[in-house]
């Protein structure tokens, strides 16, 4: 195992996991001597009767837990406007635990929440920024409606300021969640196209976590685990919806996924999607499974020997055994994009494999060709590309972007290659 | 009345299941390799009794062998060991006894008795000359030691438990006229063979030396010793061993509130002379002796022993409580119940701190003489609390916590010498093959009395150590009192006309050297003259170093090894309060020199070529 | 794996692993906005040199030392705890550092109990989840000697057991300079319990795949390194990453039930005062043969920690658990110096190990029976002195 | 216990390596200001920063620091080492000296040093990214390549990165950082 020169993990997050696991948040909650729990979530979850669950769940006979309220506005992205108003809603109703249903935004949100009424203050901006926020803050449960996000082992918050046009990141470890709850009955009710590219979203999470920069040894194995999940259960929770083994065993790999790129940072297939998704509106989870070969590609010669271990957790031992070590890396790549391939097959078409083919609602092109310099250009401003092995400059991203809009693979000779064998 | 010339070199077998005994030989050669009481006793275990026996289980054996001296009138030599497997630490267990149980079975014909099984009801053996009877003992069983003694006494003199024996507690001791086989729990031994006494008649046979004329020379020269030396002739006699009240309290080693600092203002109020002049004193000692340590008195309208220094301690200063009258009541209670006084005194001083603590609930505080009748009673008895307390401190330390103050080394309690104040002391006792024992090297008197050794230096401690424990496992194989060493180290004319800062030069800085100068003649001229076996003091030091590793030999097979060496956590950790400097005993340092010396390895474990070498193995 | 099965999992531990990771212990204690740790160490540290490295880390922070005891004995004792509590608030302390090895942690944890609880007898707290609030920030530097119970979340206190998420350490420096071996011996030891309190996490019928991810990397790295250090004690990477097994073991066994070579292993080492690790490393073989014996499942993922991926691969798949009970047998092989091979060369009396049994039955926290107890003991106790 | 002998301890002083940090720093921030008269990508770079945009790179907890903002030209200007309370919009900050000697000796690229989260950045990350770019562009200025090679991930090939605007600038930026 490799054991880098310097290296941080945190996976401070009391996980939950089972196909009863919501009946637990009580028990866990009067733990932390909470009686009265706020809902946040948003009117997806709301209308899809998950939070219905949820209420049954926690006030079971025998639970001392009671619902303060639930606020089921959240926007699809948080806004501290909304925060600051949920915030006064909690203590109108003295709640003293917050419980977020739902993906993201309303996890972000549900944070932003906790800092306001454990710190104090009526403007959540006011602790923007790393490390502004010193204290633990009051009991926060997440339980997870998307198994991919794995937002709910992260340490961030986005809350975007929309009057100034800027988003403001929170970044402190003690905004992760207390306790993270992986029930099934969650997941149960997602069309399978969303199973597919969130499901293909927690792959990716895990396997740059697997060759980026910021690698260490809790996140290989992490990251490890939750390919294997993944590949074992994807298709058949995209194919059969109702088998709850697999939707869990999803809901765990997105979990260990989280927590292996949290630690580990992500690079180039999240840099492109980020700057994709914020240009054109594509989910997240779709630019993650069409980038995700592309990204491999292009760190080949820097980390080729960690892709070809990847085949392991994704194809199984036999395979392994029988590829020998110099074609690893290659059948690693081939076999990420035959899932995406047979994942298209088994949505009809809907999991979209290139970016030219991603199609809304109304069946019209999402990524327009032209569209592809501005994300190039907005991919340079993201985060992600600093714990990429490879340098990406805006011409690498246009060339990389052309391939995955046409989705054909990488020509590996456009690469302009640094320093083999990367060094961790 | 018949004569045996020298030694009878029969030993009595009792199988307490089959209710049978064999009488069996001791070959001479054995005799002369391990020369009899301790020593001796300890090769008949080992050629009988396999190792990872349950020291409470019928297996157990216990032996009581009488020294070559015995019975031949030589001074001071009226005392038996006896040797089994303790309770308390899981190991071999060799104690001496000054009672007249032994000077009994050696006039009824017999070096030694070794008991084994398990009657199924209380049992008692009557020894003479024809061999063993066995007795019912169901009327004599609860009852205290000295009382049964009284029935008993028509019949003969004896070795009986008392209801601690009985209970199993596992420092249960086993008592003779007044006297006792204190450590090691030998009484639980009796006690769960359900065996309450063995009476020996005695008065049949005279026990004379082969050797006569140098027998009368080496006796006239021993007195001469003994009645001029300052300690034996003079300190002993006169205040007993309370003495050392006075200078432990002076060195700093006397143990005060379970051992958290070395001496006590008030320590005067239980000196030997406070006492003596207050209960007006007379000598009662076991017979024959010449220095007349032991000492009686009458106060509370009975007659009550005086306790002995490591009594007067461990009840007094290391519980903060400095009243004679009370020690010496509480002393009687424990020969009453058949309690080892160090271990009780010990393990009560545990309680103590752990109750103060919050790691135990009792009612036992330091400096409060109530209750602590009562719980040495419950003991005996092993009722409420006392059932616990009854199973010595390293038991209670592991179950409840306090290993750092819990004053034990290998589960055998420590003797009222703080070895903070006398690093040589701690050595002996960290490596004492029977556990925190004062008497294996007696170190403490020459670092901290005698000035012979300065008390805070590791320099010679090791080869010393080794030195005296030699030597006194030969004489508690002769069998005679330990106290003749004083005479014997200091008297002969070399020792005495040099300065002692020469002898403490000497001994520090080339120990190995030193010790063979030391004349210890005397000792093996009285062995040879009586069993008519040539064996010059050379000899006579290797059969002691033969006794001793064999001892560790047997305790290595029980799991013995250098993790055991060592001392309690209070004594490595922190320094005494009345220590400015707070020194603790660098045990680590002097405990692999000891090793070498020994010829163990590292781990402890006597090397094949020292058991070769000293004939404990084929070669 | 079972994944029907509910299961919950915590680990509050924050690791910082590899160079110069001292230095960032000041900025991770401004994240809890404390400036002044009281420093618990053990007697050794002082001794080898530790303190000065440790100290000198510290230089250009704001972070001042309010203390540094570094006179930790042999045990936690409650005591010292005591007196430790007047130092703390003399000097109005805001955060505990323990440094060095278990009694350290352990005198730490309870410390920490006393000063943020504000209890005056921490033996009420005796027993599992009995604390509720959190407690103030928490840090641990273990050195070589210290074992896979230190970062726990238990603390064992004069034999009192105190078991509770908030005793896990909030953040856990691993830095070469300190783990640096100079007792392989005492090494190797803690190695083995480590990997005694994986193996039986990742055995254990409970196991999870949170778990999973932290017990198997543990046997991994002690697969790996353990064979390194012992070739080599002064190799600073392999010793850095046994401490780092170490660690990992310590949330392994906090999340699951202790196996049978754990019970055992303790128990022994209470009767005999011999070294857990020695005792678990000489069961473990036997405890997990006699598992399997009960078909109790020992999952082929084992030998994938063990031997790598290749190896692992290669074996065929109903051939795996065996080979990874030698890939075991191996391992304890090369230890031999360290560790003997059975029971006997440790020389315990049988009525010791018949009790040792009994009390491993009493603990019940593994199901297994006082027959069961004493079969894997037998075979210990048989096995063969060279493996 | 006598608390006295556990005294506290105050933290120590590394002058050596504070003052090279201090030093590294100034050469940087000038070299800073100088290429931002000269490399174009460097301007273009800066140009896209917000107005009167000011950013601080510096080792926690109290420096020493490097303070650069934009003139009303919109160049780059250096503005001392000096922080004191005041907050920047971009705050890159080392989390300990030692971090910092090992960013400043070159053993760890910017990129490694992010990765092994030696940096906390505070504020716009985009804006970050900006800033290492210039300040990777800066190393293949100021030093020889060997050296760079070990701090960027890449080295720029001749197609981006000319050797003669290369050496051009290279002794540019050199006479301009230490002339005034």
């Amino acid at each position: 195992m490799i054991l880098p020169k310097y290296s941080e993990f945190c996976g401070r997050v009391k996980t939950l996991s089972g196909a009863s696991a919501l009946e637990a948040i009580p028990g866990e909650l009067k733990k932390m001597n909470s009686k009265k729990a706020l809902i946040i979530t948003d009117k997806g979850v709301e209308s899809a009767g998950l939070i219905k669950i949820v209420k049954e769940a926690i006030s079971k006979k025998g639970s001392k837990l009671t619902v303060g309220a639930i606020y089921d506005e959240t926007p699809p992205d948080s806004d501290y406007k909304v925060v600051n108003s949920v915030a006064s809603i909690y203590r109108n109703k003295n709640c003293d635990s917050i419980i977020a249903v739902g993906g993201g935004s309303v996890l972000d949100t549900a944070k932003g929440v906790n800092i306001l009424v454990s710190l104090g203050g009526d403007n959540v901006l006011a602790y923007s920024g790393a490390g502004a926020v010193k204290q633990r803050l009051k009991p926060l449960v997440a339980v997870p409606t998307t198994a991919g996000t794995g937002s709910e082992m992260t340490l961030v918050a986005v809350i975007a300021d929309h009057d100034r046009h800027i988003k403001m990141t929170f970044v402190s470890y003690f905004l992760l969640p207390d306790i993270a709850v992986l029930d099934p009955r969650m997941t149960k009710t997602l069309p399978a196209s969303i199973t597919a590219f969130t499901g293909m979203d927690a792959m990716t999470h895990a396997i740059e976590a697997y060759f980026c920069l910021g690698k260490n040894p809790m996140s290989d194995t992490t990251a490890f685990k939750a390919i294997q999940l993944v590949s074992k259960n994807i298709l058949n929770a995209v194919k059969n919806p109702g088998d709850m083994e697999s939707r869990l065993a999803m809901a765990n790999a997105a979990a260990l996924a989280g927590i292996a790129f949290s630690n580990s940072m992500v690079g180039l297939v999240h840099n492109l999607g980020h700057a994709t998704g914020a240009v054109c509106h594509v989910p997240h989870g779709v630019c993650m499974s069409i980038y995700l070969p592309y990204g491999m590609e292009y760190n080949l010669h820097k980390v080729g020997d960690l892709i070809g271990e990847l085949l392991y957790p994704l194809a199984g031992p036999e395979i392994f055994a029988k590829t020998p070590k110099k074609q690893r890396p290659r059948a690693t790549i081939d076999y990420v994009r035959g899932l995406n391939e047979e994942l298209k097959k088994a949505t009809g078409g809907r999991h979209a494999t290139a970016l030219k083919d991603i199609l809304d609602r109304e069946g019209k092109q999402m990524v327009p060709r032209d569209a592809i310099p501005v994300i190039a250009k907005n991919a340079m401003g993201d985060g992600a590309k600093t714990y990429n092995p490879e340098e990406q400059s805006f011409d690498d991203n246009i060339m990389v972007i052309e391939a995955a809009w046409e989705g054909k693979p990488l020509d590996l000779k456009k690469i302009k290659k640094g320093p083999k064998n990367q060094k961790f | 009345m018949q004569e045996i010339i020298g030694t009878s070199n029969k030993v009595l077998e009792v199988d307490l299941t089959t209710k049978k005994f064999t009488i069996s030989d001791v070959d001479l050669k054995d005799l002369s390799l391990y020369m009899g009481g301790k020593g001796l006793g300890l090769k008949m275990l080992y050629d009988r009794m396999p190792a990872g026996v349950d020291p409470l289980g019928e297996e157990n054996m216990i032996a009581f062998m009488m020294g070559v001296l015995m019975g031949t009138g030589a001074p001071c030599s009226g005392r038996f060991a006896a040797v089994t497997k303790s309770p308390l630490t899981g190991i071999m267990a060799s104690a001496s006894c000054g009672g007249p149980f032994g000077m009994a079975l050696k006039t009824s014909g017999w070096d030694g008795v070794i008991v084994k099984g398990k009657s199924p009801k209380p049992v008692m053996l009557v020894v003479d000359s024809k061999g063993v009877e066995f007795r019912d003992a169901g009327k004599y069983w609860g009852m205290d030691t000295h009382k049964v003694q009284e029935h008993l006494d028509k019949i003969g003199s004896a070795v009986v438990i008392g209801p601690a024996g009985e209970n199993l507690v596992s420092y249960a001791n086993i008592c003779s006229g007044h006297r006792f086989l204190g450590r090691g729990g030998m009484g639980a031994v009796m006690g769960s063979k359900n065996l309450k006494a063995i009476v020996a008649k005695g008065k049949e046979y005279k026990i004379v030396p082969k050797n006569q004329k140098k027998f009368a020379r080496t006796r006239k020269t021993c007195m001469d010793y003994i009645n001029n030396n300052k300690v034996s002739g003079n300190q002993y006699r006169n205040l007993g061993t309370n003495s050392h009240v006075m200078l432990s309290n002076k060195a700093g080693i006397l143990p005060v509130r379970n051992f958290t600092t070395g001496s006590h203002g008030e320590a005067h109020k239980v000196s030997a002379e406070v006492m003596l002049t207050k209960f007006n004193a007379k000598k009662s000692t076991c017979k024959p002796c010449a220095i007349l340590c032991g000492h009686k008195a009458t106060f509370g309208g009975v007659d009550r022993i005086v306790p002995e220094f490591e009594t007067t301690g461990l009840f007094g200063p290391n519980l903060e409580i400095f009243d004679p009258v009370i020690i010496s009541k509480w002393n009687e209670t424990c020969s009453l119940m058949g309690v080892d006084t160090i271990s009780a005194a010990g393990t009560i001083a545990w309680a103590m701190e752990a109750t103060e603590k919050g790691l135990f609930k009792s009612n036992l505080k330091f400096g409060c003489p109530d209750h602590i009748d009562q719980t040495l009673l419950d003991i005996g008895h092993a009722k409420g609390i006392g059932k616990e307390l009854g199973m010595g401190s390293r038991w209670l330390s592991r179950k409840y916590g306090g290993e750092d103050f819990a004053m034990h080394v290998k589960g055998l309690e420590l003797a009222a010498y703080d070895p903070r104040g006398a690093f040589g002391q701690g050595l002996a006792f960290a490596v004492a093959n029977r556990g925190a024992c004062h008497l294996s090297a007696a170190f403490f008197a020459l670092e901290a009395y005698l000035g012979m050794y300065a008390p805070y230096t590791t320099w010679g401690k090791a080869s010393y150590t080794a030195f005296a424990e030699e030597c006194f496992d030969a004489v508690n194989s002769l069998h005679i009192c330990q106290f003749t060493a004083f005479p014997v180290f200091l008297q002969p004319p070399l020792i005495r006309v040099l300065p002692t800062i020469s002898l403490k030069i000497s001994l520090s800085a080339m120990a190995p050297i030193a010790v063979q100068v030391m004349d210890l003649s005397i000792w093996s001229k009285f062995w040879s003259s009586i069993t008519g076996i040539k064996m010059n003091m050379w000899q006579m030091l290797k059969a002691g170093r033969r006794i001793h590793v064999l001892e560790r030999y047997m305790n290595t097979r029980e799991g013995i090894s250098r993790k055991d060496d060592t001392l309690p956590g209070r004594l490595l950790h922190e320094g005494r309060k009345s220590d400015p400097k707070g020194r603790t005993v660098p045990i680590d340092k002097m405990v692999p020199k000891y090793y070498k010396v020994r010829g163990y390895d590292k781990n402890g474990i006597p090397k094949d070529r020292t058991l070769k070498k000293l004939g404990i193995v084929k070669k | 794996m079972q994944k029907k099965a509910f299961y919950s999992f915590f680990n509050q531990s924050k690791y910082l692993a590899g160079a110069r990771a001292l230095e960032h212990i000041p900025i991770e204690l401004h994240s809890y906005d404390a400036v002044r740790p009281l420093v618990i160490a053990t007697k050794d540290v002082t001794a080898s040199g530790l303190k000065k490295i440790f100290v000198k880390a510290f230089y250009d922070s704001d972070v001042t030392i309010g203390g540094f005891y570094d006179n930790v004995g042999g045990t936690a004792a409650i005591s010292t705890i005591k007196e430790l509590r007047i130092l703390f608030h003399d000097r109005g302390c805001d955060s505990i550092i323990a440094l060095g090895h278990g009694p350290a942690m352990d005198t730490a944890k309870g410390l920490n109990m006393l000063v943020s609880l504000g209890v005056d007898d921490i033996f009420t707290l005796e027993g599992e989840d009995t604390i509720s609030t959190p407690l103030k920030p928490f840090f641990t530097v273990p050195t070589a000697g210290s074992c896979g119970y230190d970062m726990s979340n238990m603390a064992v206190i004069e034999h009192h057991r105190f078991k509770s998420d908030f005793l896990f350490p909030d953040v856990v420096c691993l830095d070469p300079r300190m783990t640096g071996i100079n007792d392989i011996g005492r090494a190797v030891e803690s190695a083995m319990v480590a990997l005694t309190h994986a193996m039986e996490a990742s055995d254990s019928t409970m196991h999870n795949p949170m778990n999973d991810a932290y017990s198997l990397a543990a046997i991994q790295f002690i697969h790996e390194n353990l064979p390194r250090a012992l070739k080599c004690p002064r190799n600073r990477e392999a010793a850095l990453a046994l401490a780092y097994a170490n660690a990992l073991a310590a949330v392994a066994f906090s999340n699951a039930p202790a196996g049978a070579a754990h019970i055992l292993g303790e128990a022994l080492n209470k009767l005999t005062g011999n070294d857990p690790g020695v005792c678990m490393a000489i069961l473990l073989p036997h405890a997990t043969e006699f598992m399997v014996g009960k078909d109790i499942l020992m999952r082929d993922e084992l030998l994938l920690a063990q031997a790598g991926m290749d190896a692992h691969a290669s074996t065929p798949e109903k051939d795996r658990i065996k080979e990874s009970e030698n890939q075991l047998k191996k391992l304890m092989a090369s230890a031999i110096k360290y560790v003997p091979a059975n029971l006997k060369s440790l020389r315990i009396p049988p009525y010791l190990i018949e009790q040792a049994a009994r009390e491993a039955e009493a603990s019940g926290s593994h199901g297994l029976t006082f027959k069961d107890y004493m079969t894997i003991l037998n075979n210990a106790g048989k096995a063969p002195a060279v493996r | 216990m006598n608390i006295d002998k556990y005294p506290e301890l105050k933290p120590g002083k590394k002058y050596i390596k504070r003052y090279y940090v201090a030093i590294m720093l100034w050469i940087v921030g000038r070299a800073i200001q100088a290429a931002c008269r000269l490399d174009k990508e460097v301007i273009k770079e800066f140009s896209e920063l917000p107005e009167k945009f000011t950013f601080s790179l510096g080792v926690l907890p109290d420096g020493p620091f490097m303070i650069i903002g934009k003139d009303d030209k919109g160049r780059a200007k250096y503005m001392g080492w000096n922080k004191g309370r005041t907050r920047f919009p971009l705050e890159m900050n080392i989390k300990s000296l030692e971090a910092a000697i090992k960013v400043f000796t070159f053993q760890e690229g910017t990129a490694t040093a992010f990765a092994r989260e030696r940096f906390i950045v505070d504020g716009d990350l985009g804006y970050a990214l900006a800033v290492v770019r210039v300040l990777n562009i800066i190393e293949v200025y100021l030093l020889p390549k060997i050296i760079t090679k070990l701090a960027v991930k890449r080295y720029p090939r001749w197609s981006e990165f000319s050797p003669l605007r290369k050496w051009v600038n290279r002794i540019l930026i050199y006479i301009r950082a230490f002339t005034f």
